[in-house]
């Protein structure tokens, strides 16, 4: 008998990835970080570190706090700027046959539209776009939680870009999918969601906030029910591929994300656990298809039942 | 696979043998890859591999308290939930591991070496004494450890019986050695044995008393620090330390830049 | 040498509590359930399950979920109706000591005005307005994603009755601050917060939502992180008194509450997990302030440092 | 305190007894308190109380399997989290444990008694024997017991040993008694003995199919129900199953108005 191995390939516009398994913004380092643990080339996509147009050396420690089945960060967006990381990063991250997406963040839309203009001439896959940071000019909300700010940072990157442009949404919003329709309308590729949750926790001996930065973001399985809420609600909403993000550490959790209408998920949190745990997800999505005789896994895509 | 020899592996180690006195325990794990590559003043970072929860959710950091023939050794104290689950294991158990991690101790070629310890931070001090003493079996090797009380010390009992290393004690309270600080040690200890390299790992106030003594005295001196870390492998920049020049430098990074560190290098 | 007891008294408005431990609506039924297990009349205040005008079923099974470090429920705010609670569950709460709470809920803004008006005549120390209902009038927009809803229902509420008002929020907005103003400009005597974060999962053997009501409400020791943030916003947006729930379980998350702003807090989930938590919470805060001679439990409130 | 006797108790209950074989394994548990108001079809909540994780949350339900001096013992699979974290724990080591909870069975007054049970639902059948025959001694009790396979049965090997029982076995597979379905014992002991109550407990489709021939016997009929439970109190009304006429009484709640009911009165 002829074992038929499954189709993992999914697409995100003309953009043809071997597996709908990427690896987070801010999780996964530029890649090299997970080289002896990772077969870095069976993965669907690596999502490197935000990039933003000047240096950024970020928060003061302490940044990052465990929670229940979660954690709490404010890296505060550390990151060599786009000049170093072109000539840096980029090189190495050449190197990889997998798709590479580059995330971008800034502090006005001019900004953002810098960062894509600076990014054309590479062979990047795609450009994530991270607005979650607040906007400097608008005191300091952040750009992602009001749809007229969706819709103008996505139109500015998506004319001066030649790229697939994912934008990634915030979920410390009223109605995501009201911003992802208005990235939708903005002319993005696909929409990426969710970004952290905002948190806080409190050193209760000292009597100050744990993290320096106060409040941080809030990752891991602990907000895995939210994401998939959300990613499912976007999923109706729009026609673009969604790509599912939050709590991601399981072949199931995969399956879920894709079932919700998810064409592709990315894995955050969980890396920095179990550093191997991006391939094993390739290994298992394959090993669930064949069990169940799933014959692509296209058919889980937004495969939930009434 | 890539092709490039791996400088840092994860593995399924059995655990061949654990055990606890009061607090404190050791633990020595199979894991011949990472024993292959690993150098005094590196981490690994565990979970225990049955374990299906995500509460706590990290991984936990340990020194490299010995490596011999594929078994790491780490000893470690019981302060909160990770390391109480640790000590439950049993010998015959698997544990997660990740590492070799950081950047451990350079080897001055200093023909004398301080050791400077104090509590758990006395675990990579075995392992930095052994690889100075391979490396140069001439080295005059002298570490100085402190602690609480001498129950603490008992953790560290094979430290103390290293032939080629002169020990001394201070606890806290005074049922070990100095009655007084570790630092008191290091000032006799320099004063009358003259100068040499400095390695000290333990809490903040007793490394920076140590550093700022080397400082004056102009003695090399490492430090290894710690900070809460998630994925040890400098991904998620979390572990961020000041740098001496905070404005120009920025941050530093324990879990990649350190967790061994030139004392002149950081923010005192 | 005399030991004092601690003053473990805080007051929200004119209502004194004899402690800041009170229990969350819909996970300590109407006390009696719990009489076994704790001593009611230690606690602060209990808070019955929500009452609406009508009586309701709630929703098919399955209602509950576990999931990270959390839960998700989708009971459908089944309860008796009003009439029924007065007289089959009014008189037994009566006989306790400690404060009680009605949780109130509608489908209309003249559903909230009634239901205040219903409970005039009774003996119970305030009225709780949930308003993560959806307003069936609005198109199902929860009224508390709106501020001017917020405001509204407040507003009526409080002109009904003779009782504290405490309008409790929703955290699934943008801006939970604004919606705390808005409830403090209508007249709210506190307000409390939060309620459930919407979510969802999905059994992907069935590829079904494992909720029958497809989404469901997180709470839980996951949710602590985002609720102590939310917290302490409204705390330094409104000068009512702030009462905080979400995820807590343990003395330390009691202090970590009190210290970001709360005057008091609310036990929900936990009741579910360890029926005795609630007494256990309010010796255990007792020992808390001996320990680190604390006399005062207000000494707490708000004792953030910068 | 109030001063009414307590129907339900939070005790921190010593593991006296565990063994486990395969993935079936029984604990007893010292809980005089509840043992002290316990009944057949009863049930209790447990959770390791060293425990200080918050994954899995929820505390797990299981019946009374059996009751003694104080002692009671519950037989459990191995199916997910809860229950590999239950049969990891030793003698000595102590649970957290709420009961008894829920409303059991309803003896009855019929001299003939047919127990009907199917894998994990055979556990609450041995008090529920127990308690048939101290409440009438002439009573004939016979258990129909149905498994997967012989392993499943062998943990109820206890039960089967009863001396006023007859049993009779039915597997999936054929390796004990019929090979067949438990119903299928049933009809023919009915048939074969005569009218009598019936009590059942296991897999939903089992009860229902049970449910059903009782409807069409006109027999007395009782099933125990498992859902999903958080408080298993009555609090947060997460456990509900559908009455028999939806719409006029709504829903019942498992853990306070059952986990016994007629069958008449919930939906089949
Ligand atoms: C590079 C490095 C090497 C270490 N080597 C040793 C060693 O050899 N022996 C030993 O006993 N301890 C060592 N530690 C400290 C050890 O990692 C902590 O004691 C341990 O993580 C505590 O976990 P817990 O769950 O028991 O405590 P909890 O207090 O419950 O932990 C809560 C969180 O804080 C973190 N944390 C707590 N204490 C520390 C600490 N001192 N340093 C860093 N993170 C901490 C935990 O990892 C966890 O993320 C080392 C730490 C680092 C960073
Ligand atoms: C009243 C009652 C009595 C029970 N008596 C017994 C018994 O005597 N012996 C026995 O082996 N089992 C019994 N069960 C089932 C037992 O509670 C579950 O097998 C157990 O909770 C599974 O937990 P887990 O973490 O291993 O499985 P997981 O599948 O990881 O559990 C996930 C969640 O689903 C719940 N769950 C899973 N299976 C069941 C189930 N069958 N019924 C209810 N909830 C479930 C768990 O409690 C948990 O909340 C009983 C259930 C109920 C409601
Ligand atoms: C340490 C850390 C750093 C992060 N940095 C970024 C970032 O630079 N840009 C970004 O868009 N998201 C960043 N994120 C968010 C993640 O990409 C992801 O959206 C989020 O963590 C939720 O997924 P998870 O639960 O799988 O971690 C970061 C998350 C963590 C934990
Ligand atoms: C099973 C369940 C039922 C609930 N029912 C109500 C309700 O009727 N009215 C209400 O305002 N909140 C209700 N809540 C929300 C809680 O009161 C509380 O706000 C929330 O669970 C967060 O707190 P926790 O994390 O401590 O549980 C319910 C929560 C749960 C888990
Ligand atoms: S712990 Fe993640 S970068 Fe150091
Ligand atoms: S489990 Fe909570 S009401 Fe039944």
């Amino acid at each position: 008998m002829v074992v038929n191995k499954p189709d993992l390939t999914v697409a995100i516009g003309d953009w043809q990835l071997a597996n709908p398994i990427m690896t987070a913004s801010g999780t996964f380092g530029y890649g090299a970080e997970f080289a002896d643990f990772v077969n870095l080339n069976r993965l669907g996509a690596i999502v490197v570190k935000g990039v933003s147009v000047k240096p950024r050396i970020g928060n003061p420690p302490p940044r990052i706090v465990e929670t229940a089945c979660g954690m709490l960060n404010a890296i505060g967006l550390e990151n060599p700027g786009i000049d170093k990381f072109l000539t840096e990063k980029m090189p190495q991250l050449q190197n990889f046959t997998c798709g590479v997406v580059v995330n971008i963040l800034g502090d006005s839309l001019e900004e953002y539209c810098t960062l894509a203009e600076r990014l054309k001439e590479t062979a990047i896959a795609a450009i994530e776009v991270n607005i979650s940071c607040p906007n400097v000019k608008k005191g300091g909300v952040a750009f992602g939680t009001d749809a007229r700010m969706v819709y103008e940072v996505t139109r500015c990157v998506r004319e001066r870009s030649n790229k697939p442009i994912i934008m990634k949404l915030s979920p410390n919003v009223t109605d995501i999918a009201a911003m992802a329709a208005a990235a939708e309308e903005g002319g993005a590729s696909a929409v990426s969601l969710i970004n952290t949750l905002l948190g806080m926790a409190i050193d209760i001996r000292t009597r100050r906030p744990k993290l320096a930065n106060k409040v941080g973001g809030l990752s891991g399985p602990a907000i895995k029910p939210i994401a998939l809420r959300m990613v499912w609600q976007v999923a109706q909403r729009v026609k673009v591929p969604v790509i599912g993000i939050g709590g991601i550490s399981t072949v199931e959790d995969v399956v879920e994300f894709l079932l919700a209408g998810a064409t592709a998920i990315q894995i955050g949190t969980a890396n920095l656990i179990n550093p191997g745990v991006a391939e094993e997800l390739v290994d298992g999505l394959e090993n669930y298809l064949l069990e169940n005789k799933i014959a692509a896994v296209k058919e889980l895509i937004n495969g939930l039942l009434a | 696979m890539t092709m490039h020899a791996k400088a840092k592996h994860q593995l399924q180690g059995e655990i061949r043998e654990i055990s606890c006195r009061d607090e404190y325990c050791r633990m020595t794990i199979a894991a011949p890859a990472i024993c292959h590559v690993a150098a005094a003043g590196q981490f690994v970072m565990v979970k225990p591999a049955a374990d299906k929860s995500n509460d706590p959710l990290f991984r936990r950091p340990f020194s490299l308290h010995q490596v011999v023939d594929g078994l790491l050794t780490i000893i470690f104290k019981i302060v909160g939930r990770g390391t109480r689950n640790l000590a439950k294991m049993q010998a015959g158990e698997v544990l997660d591991v990740v590492g070799p991690l950081g950047k451990g101790f350079q080897l001055s070629s200093e023909p004398r070496h301080y050791l400077v310890g104090g509590g758990m931070g006395i675990a990579p001090l075995h392992l930095l004494a052994e690889s100075i003493n391979r490396q140069n079996p001439q080295s005059e090797i002298i570490a100085l450890l402190g602690a609480r009380t001498a129950r603490e010390l008992d953790a560290f009992a094979d430290l103390q019986d290293l032939r080629f290393l002169r020990v001394e004690l201070a606890t806290d309270d005074g049922t070990a050695g100095h009655h007084g600080l570790v630092i008191d040690l290091l000032e006799r200890a320099v004063a009358a044995g003259g100068r040499g390299a400095v390695y000290s790992c333990g809490p903040w106030p007793m490394m920076k008393a140590v550093a700022l003594y080397c400082r004056a005295k102009q003695l090399p001196c490492q430090v290894s620090l710690e900070t809460v870390m998630a994925c040890g492998v400098g991904a998620c920049l979390g572990c961020a330390v000041s740098g001496a020049d905070v404005a120009g430098d920025g941050y530093l990074h324990v879990c990649k830049d350190g967790p061994v560190f030139e004392a002149g290098k950081i923010w005192l």
